[in-house]
């Protein structure tokens, strides 16, 4: 090897990472055996490698010890491949000189006897000096950025994230399923613990999207496909046809009062059925787009061809409404993408023992937050099914939290949403209310104090999961009523506690579509369905995939304040890539030695990327390194080893499993 | 004074002795130049007049067959001890070649497999005060390199008269090749392929044939006819004999030089063109390939990372 | 004649549920549903076995489905809730912890037979609507409510859905009886601990009657020849405990819908009924039934 | 077989599913046994059949591939190509004389930190019953007659 990279010197670095690796491996030991490898002329240990001092000391041998190669043994490279590359570089060093071991995550923390900890560590290490012997000088290369930014999903991340990117002057395509944005929040009368106003908050938002010149929003659309690479995205989508030409549409409304269907029979799911709809509809008064939709499922022109089409009439000369119209295919270019596509409740249904669905006064707190809303079908009253008025409210907590059957994780809301809950429904019934609780959650800016304020209301509050929501009763005291059984575990009994109405904090989960959602954008989900961040704390909104950034629920649940600012923390990650202009990409890509090409073209079918092409006139092939993603799949497949890669060449990879195998 | 030349033949077929016939009148050209001292297929020397040579005395020898028998080691060494050039010739000593596929068994085995209940000679007899002793039978057959050093490696089964007049020029004046090398160019065979541009880019397999199972189509490319063509992974230089005769390339001139394990490497390829992503559809593609081995280390298993069948 | 279902009878059906069992012979026999009883079957190995010695329990239980197996049957019927219990059980721990598996022979093929409930069967394998074309006699007595219990429907919800089974509301509702929503129609009959605790046993099973009449039911329909008894037995000491005076009626699914169906009276173990006897009478007697033979 | 026979498992772990799954698995201080050991590739694409036969050659008892589910592949498809060749290579390594238990293929994803767990202890559990696959000394003694 030294022939082709002139005489090897190699410096070996190992981590003890505090105790987390020095405590299951022998770092001195290691250390020691590293100095006796081959081409090795330096092997030290050190407390924390990633550290300023550290990274001092690898410069520092370079000059001292002309150390062209460099191996560090600490953690994995997902977490400090690019500090050390950077140290080489600093250094004077080409950074890809350098071969990254890890003994944290892979040995030191999945291990437990020492010494077999420091063995596999030695073999690694002894690996990756063999491997390191053969790394060649690389050049990372530059790809532009687009400016253009897609948001997927018009809840408060979404239209929050447009606005910050489209204030900056960047152009944003909005991208919502819904004939409206707003998301969630819309539906909601106040927001804890401030207990002001969401519309009066968010509405403004709404409207701003939608006349920020910057935003170009697609309601009732969805993206149905995604090319390219970060910078250069390719982004097909898909807009279903609303029925209504939304430049055309002046908001008047009054095709709705014309329509037929003279009184609403439609359940309207705004209001999650609690009120109905004409088949011509706008999904609530402060819906943005103000532009209505016409239901082909419940529209007799779409069943019948029969209808008067008195909307139509009434429509007049905007001619507006087109019944003919058609879903419109949109393919636009941006550079990077923000994911805020939310979250969906719990389905109270698959906790039958709740009685949701059997019994008219068991509510979801999402049915409710539409009952205490002003503008909701009670006009903010809260009264049951039969147009009584609650004397008694029992809030079921974890509904679909924390829970073996049906979701592990706390949904981090439900206990705030539902102190708010208790609030609303005592301010506005007087009624008693009773919060059944495991524990109460509230670590957040004035949440314990809301909590105390709602002790303070004389709420009541029984710490125990509730067994079930029945209706067989005991004596008279309970009839006619919905009974509550709960073990109360301070009181230390089980308790029976008759209320007029139940509401079930339901919790928050992965929407239904979020696997075709993240095969789409090519980003990994954690085990419970939730998009996975690039790393819990350094890069809470990236993704595995570059240019791509998460926000809001869609992550993991998370409140309104939460949720705003990961949206804000996302469209900086944007900006700072679209500001840069260029973003560096790994140089691990695949390259044809031409002269050994014998042009069987075996590796044109391999890419997915169509980065490899046959070039006819010399009979062999190339790689287009831009196209490349470098995942080496021709390199393997290349019958005659014509095609190599950077970082993963064959000698590379040999020599790394000698190294492992070698005091086998 | 001419350069002493030897050939000499351990486990082969003879075609290797054959294949410097195929000269034709070149030949003599050869014999013309060289002084040639041994050649049991022939000439006839004995061995006690190799060993009564100086060492370093024959210029070049030229062995082919693979070493699988005692003698053959003891004749190899000789040879090494007497030349100042060893080159194995032909796809045998290059690689263990066809014999190599013994490797699947043990010595015990084949002689099982041959003789049967027949019994076989015991290793000594004498016959009127004679004493004749058999060579030992190895487990293992071996490329030339595994037993002596070797200088230069001539391909094929066995290699073409081109690569033959071509080996003597090169070796015969100055300068000599690189040490090590294989005397035929480095890159796979089907850019020489007379049908390579009838290729498809879009190569997806959706069953393989053996070549008594299909008739072939004269003049496309024969891997997209469905047999194991290991044209794409095997040196040039054969002059696509094979491909001529309408027969697929089983790789008797072995791997290019950016292969290590040229079965493997040939393996690795081929099951990349095929049809299909789940486990049950993928196997009934490959069930056409009846003999993994024998197809993708037909001519060299010994060569191969893993050399023989592992021992029960 | 289709091949028959093995049938397990286990020890309450040649027992205290004996009328379960003649009941469901005769209604099986009337819907042409063979059914084969196992060759020399043992103890189901529930309750007791269950826990004081898991892995003999198990052993137990493998031996039958090992005997059902051994009969050829792909299918083991069994109407007792905690057998269909410990079998389902048996084989899904043999699934899941091999080490059981290993303990005994018997756990290995075990699995390739299929535990079923009666109920399940007459759900799926016939269905409410060819139930319904088969009636013969009109009902004629007062709402019913439908007792399921906790062991067939939990953990494994296979013969009915776990918190709130259905399928016996629709077979019978099929057959033109009018039964009550019960909210407790899974909730504990009191199980063994009428035998051993007997105070809250009674308790548990009172409750069960109480909120079934309070709903306006006025006998209850059982798929568990332990719930059965329970319910039936103690009705007369409940008369002690509180002023109140149960005298409701505990009927087996299979009698209700063999008399629908037209079954045999005699056949069908109502005169071996604890409580309710008058109730019985004025539902199920001879006259009436022949009045209706009549009217039609 | 000796009992204190430790089996050597060379593991081609995927960057972007399985070598993510086996660091997760460090980060939830998983605990699993130290017998295998990473080489990481970009995808279980470039795992080269030469790869393999290279660490059952120089001393590996097992070999291990880990990749993205079907339909995940960080790369598309390069798992499903992965696939193709193991699904041929098993059957020329039985031909060799190798065990199929010995290379194993397995879909491991991000998110799957206990699944590292899980595959990596059952491999060694089998690899142990399976015993060394060089059987050093007579295996030896057949290589080097020439030597």
């Amino acid at each position: 090897m030294s022939d082709r990279n002139g005489a090897v010197r190699i410096g070996v670095y190992t981590c003890h990472c505090g105790a987390n690796i020095a405590a299951t491996v022998d770092v001195k030991a290691l250390a020691e055996f590293a100095a006796l490898l081959p081409n090795v002329v330096l092997s030290r240990d050190y407390k924390y490698m990633c550290s300023s001092p550290g990274q001092d000391l690898i410069r520092q041998d370079i000059r001292d010890h002309q150390l062209n190669r460099i191996v560090v043994a600490s953690c994995s490279p997902h977490l400090h491949e690019h500090t050390f590359r950077t140290a080489l570089k600093v250094g004077g060093l080409n950074p890809f000189y350098f071969h990254m071991v890890n003994i944290r995550e892979q040995a030191s923390w999945v291990h437990e006897n020492k010494a077999q900890a420091t063995r596999k560590a030695k073999d690694l290490v002894c690996a990756a000096v063999r491997r390191v012997a053969f790394h060649q000088p690389l050049e990372r290369g530059r790809v532009a950025i687009h400016p253009d930014v897609l948001v997927v999903g018009g809840g408060i991340a979404g239209i929050h994230a447009a606005l910050t990117l489209a204030n900056a002057g960047k152009h944003v395509f909005l991208v919502e399923r819904e004939a409206t944005i707003g998301g969630h929040m819309a539906k909601f009368d106040k927001t804890f613990p401030t207990l002001d106003c969401a519309a009066c908050i968010l509405t403004p938002k709404m409207s701003a999207v939608r006349s920020h010149p910057n935003i170009t929003l697609w309601t009732y659309s969805e993206v149905t496909k995604v090319d390219g690479y970060v910078g250069n995205y390719k982004v097909t989508v898909l807009r279903h046809p609303r029925y209504v030409d939304e430049d055309l549409c002046s908001g008047c409304l009054e095709c709705l009062e014309a329509c037929v269907c003279k009184q609403a029979k439609v359940p309207d799911d705004f209001n999650l059925g609690l009120s109905k709809r004409k088949p011509i509809y706008i999904p609530f008064p402060q819906a943005v787009p103000q532009v209505p939709v016409v239901d082909p499922e419940t529209c007799i022109q779409f069943k019948s061809g029969k209808c008067k089409t008195t909307c139509i009439a009434a429509c007049g000369d905007r001619h507006a409404i087109n019944l003919r119209a058609e879903a419109k295919v949109e393919q636009i270019e941006v550079g990077t993408a923000i994911l805020a596509t939310g979250f969906q409740t719990f389905d109270a249904r698959r906790t039958p023992y709740y009685g949701f669905g059997k019994y008219p006064n068991v509510y979801t707190a999402l049915e409710v937050e539409r009952l205490v809303n002003a503008s909701g079908p009670t006009a903010g009253e809260v009264v049951l099914r039969d147009g009584r008025l609650p004397r008694t409210v029992g809030i079921v907590h974890c509904v679909g939290s924390r829970d073996e059957n049906t979701h592990r994780w706390c949904s981090r809301v439900c206990c705030m949403y539902s102190l708010k809950l208790a609030h609303l429904i005592k301010e506005r019934t007087g009624a008693e209310v009773f919060n059944f609780y495991i524990d109460m959650r509230t670590p957040g800016k004035g949440f314990e104090e809301f909590y105390q304020k709602l002790l303070n209301e004389r709420v009541h509050f029984i710490r125990g999961r509730v067994a079930e929501v029945t209706d067989w009763v005991f004596d008279a005291s309970e009839e006619g009523k919905l009974v509550i059984r709960v073990e109360d575990t301070l009181a230390g009994f089980v308790r029976r506690i008759p209320v007029d109405m139940v509401v079930l904090a339901t919790g928050l989960e992965p929407r239904a579509d979020a696997p075709e959602v993240r095969r789409l954008f090519n980003i990994s989900c954690a085990s419970e369905g939730f998009f996975l961040e690039r790393h819990p704390k350094l890069a809470p909104v990236n993704t595995f995939t570059d240019g791509i950034f998460l926000a809001g629920c869609c992550q993991a649940p998370k409140d309104i304040p939460d949720t705003v600012a990961q949206a804000g923390a996302a469209a900086a990650e944007a900006l700072a890539l679209i500001d840069a202009g260029y973003v560096e990409t790994e140089p691990n890509t695949a390259h044809v030695m031409e002269e050994q090409c014998c042009g069987c073209k075996t590796c044109i079918s391999m890419c997915p990327y169509h980065a490899v092409s046959f070039i006819e006139d010399i009979h062999k092939s190339r790689v287009n390194e831009v196209l490349c993603k470098g995942c080496g799949t021709c390199v393997a497949a290349c019958p005659s080893g014509a095609i190599r890669q950077n970082l993963f060449e064959d000698d590379e990879i040999f020599a790394e499993i000698e190294g492992v195998l070698s005091n086998a | 004074m001419k350069p002493k030349v030897a050939f000499y033949w351990c486990a082969s077929c003879g075609g290797c002795e054959e294949a410097v016939l195929d000269l034709a009148e070149g030949v003599l050209n050869v014999v013309a130049a060289v002084d040639i001292v041994f050649w049991p297929v022939a000439l006839d020397f004995k061995e006690k007049d190799i060993s009564a040579m100086d060492d370093g005395s024959i210029a070049i020898s030229f062995i082919n067959g693979a070493v699988r028998t005692s003698h053959q080691l003891e004749m190899a060494r000789l040879l090494r001890r007497k030349s100042k050039l060893v080159v194995a010739f032909g796809a045998c000593a290059q690689l263990g070649g066809i014999p190599g596929l013994a490797n699947l068994t043990t010595a015990a085995g084949i002689l099982a497999e041959v003789y049967g209940d027949a019994g076989t000679p015991e290793l000594q007899f004498r016959d009127d005060g004679h004493a004749l002793t058999l060579p030992k039978l190895f487990d293992s057959v071996f490329a030339l390199d595994r037993a002596i050093p070797v200088d230069y490696y001539v391909p094929g089964c066995p290699p073409s008269p081109k690569i033959v007049s071509d080996m003597f020029q090169a070796l015969l004046d100055e300068p000599l090749p690189e040490p090590g090398a294989v005397l035929a160019p480095d890159h796979a065979m089907c850019d020489e392929c007379p049908r390579r541009d009838t290729r498809p880019q879009e190569l997806k397999l959706d069953r393989f044939y053996r070549v008594q199972e299909r008739m072939l189509d004269m003049d496309r490319c024969i891997l997209a006819q469905g047999l194991p063509c290991l044209g794409p992974a095997t040196r040039a230089g054969c002059g696509s004999r094979c491909i001529a005769g309408n027969m697929p390339c089983t790789g008797c001139f072995g791997p290019t030089s950016h292969m290590r394990d040229y079965g493997g490497k040939a393996l690795c390829s081929i099951a990349s063109v095929i049809e299909g992503n789940e486990t049950a559809q993928i196997d009934r593609v490959f069930e056409g390939i009846v003999d993994p081995v024998g197809t993708f280390y037909r001519y060299s298993l010994p060569s191969s990372f893993l050399e023989r069948k592992r021992l029960e | 004649m289709p091949n028959p279902y093995g049938y397990f009878p286990g020890c309450s059906l040649k027992g205290t549920g004996v009328a379960y069992e003649e009941s469901l012979l005769a209604l099986f026999q009337l819907l042409d549903l063979p059914l084969a009883e196992l060759d020399d079957w043992n103890c189901c190995g529930a309750t007791s076995y269950m826990c004081i010695d898991e892995c003999s329990a198990f052993s137990l239980a493998a031996r039958n489905l090992a005997l059902a197996h051994k009969a050829g049957h792909r299918e083991l019927l069994a109407p007792c809730s905690a057998c269909y219990l410990v079998l389902r059980k048996t084989q899904d721990y043999a699934e899941r912890y091999p080490g059981i598996a290993a303990h005994n022979g018997h756990l290995a093929i075990c699995r390739a037979i299929r535990v079923r409930h009666p109920l399940e069967v007459l759900y799926t394998d016939l269905g409410p609507e060819r139930i319904r074309k088969k009636l013969v006699r009109h009902w004629r007595g007062g709402r019913v409510a439908c007792y399921y219990g906790c062991q067939m429907v939990r953990p494994y919800a296979e013969a009915d859905r776990d918190c709130d089974p259905v399928r016996m509301d629709e077979l019978l509702g099929a057959v033109g009886v009018p039964t009550v929503d019960y909210s407790l129609k899974t909730k504990c009959c009191g199980g063994s601990l009428t035998g051993t605790t007997h105070s809250v046993g009674l308790q548990l099973t009172e409750i069960l009657l109480n909120e079934a009449a309070r709903k306006g039911a006025q006998a209850i329909a059982t798929v568990c020849p332990l719930c059965q008894y329970n319910l039936d037995a103690y009705q007369s000491e409940m008369r002690r405990a509180s002023g109140k005076r149960p005298d409701m009626p505990i009927l087996y699914f299979t009698q209700i819908l063999g008399w629908a169906l037209g079954g045999d009276l005699a056949s069908l173990g109502f005169r071996r009924a604890i409580s309710g006897r008058k109730t019985i009478e004025q539902w199920f007697t001879k006259d009436r039934v022949e009045k209706e033979a009549y009217v039609r | 077989m000796p009992d204190d026979f430790e089996p050597r498992i060379v593991a081609f772990f995927c960057n972007w599913c399985t070598y993510l799954a086996a660091d997760l698995a460090g980060t939830s201080r998983i605990k699993y046994l130290p017998n295998a050991e990473v080489v990481r590739v970009m995808c279980s694409g470039r795992v080269d059949v030469q790869f393999v036969l290279k660490a059952f050659a120089k001393g590996a008892d097992g070999v291990l591939i880990g990749g993205c589910h079907p339909g995940d592949c960080h790369y598309q498809e390069g798992n499903y190509k992965a696939l193709r060749r193991y699904r041929l290579l098993r059957r020329l390594l039985r031909q060799m004389g190798i065990e199929d238990e010995r290379l194993r293929l397995e879909w491991i994803s991000a998110a799957e930190g206990d699944r590292v767990r899980v595959v990596i202890d059952e491999m060694v559990a089998t690899l142990k019953r399976l015993g060394p696959l060089r059987k050093a000394e007579e295996e030896r003694a057949h290589l080097t007659e020439v030597a």
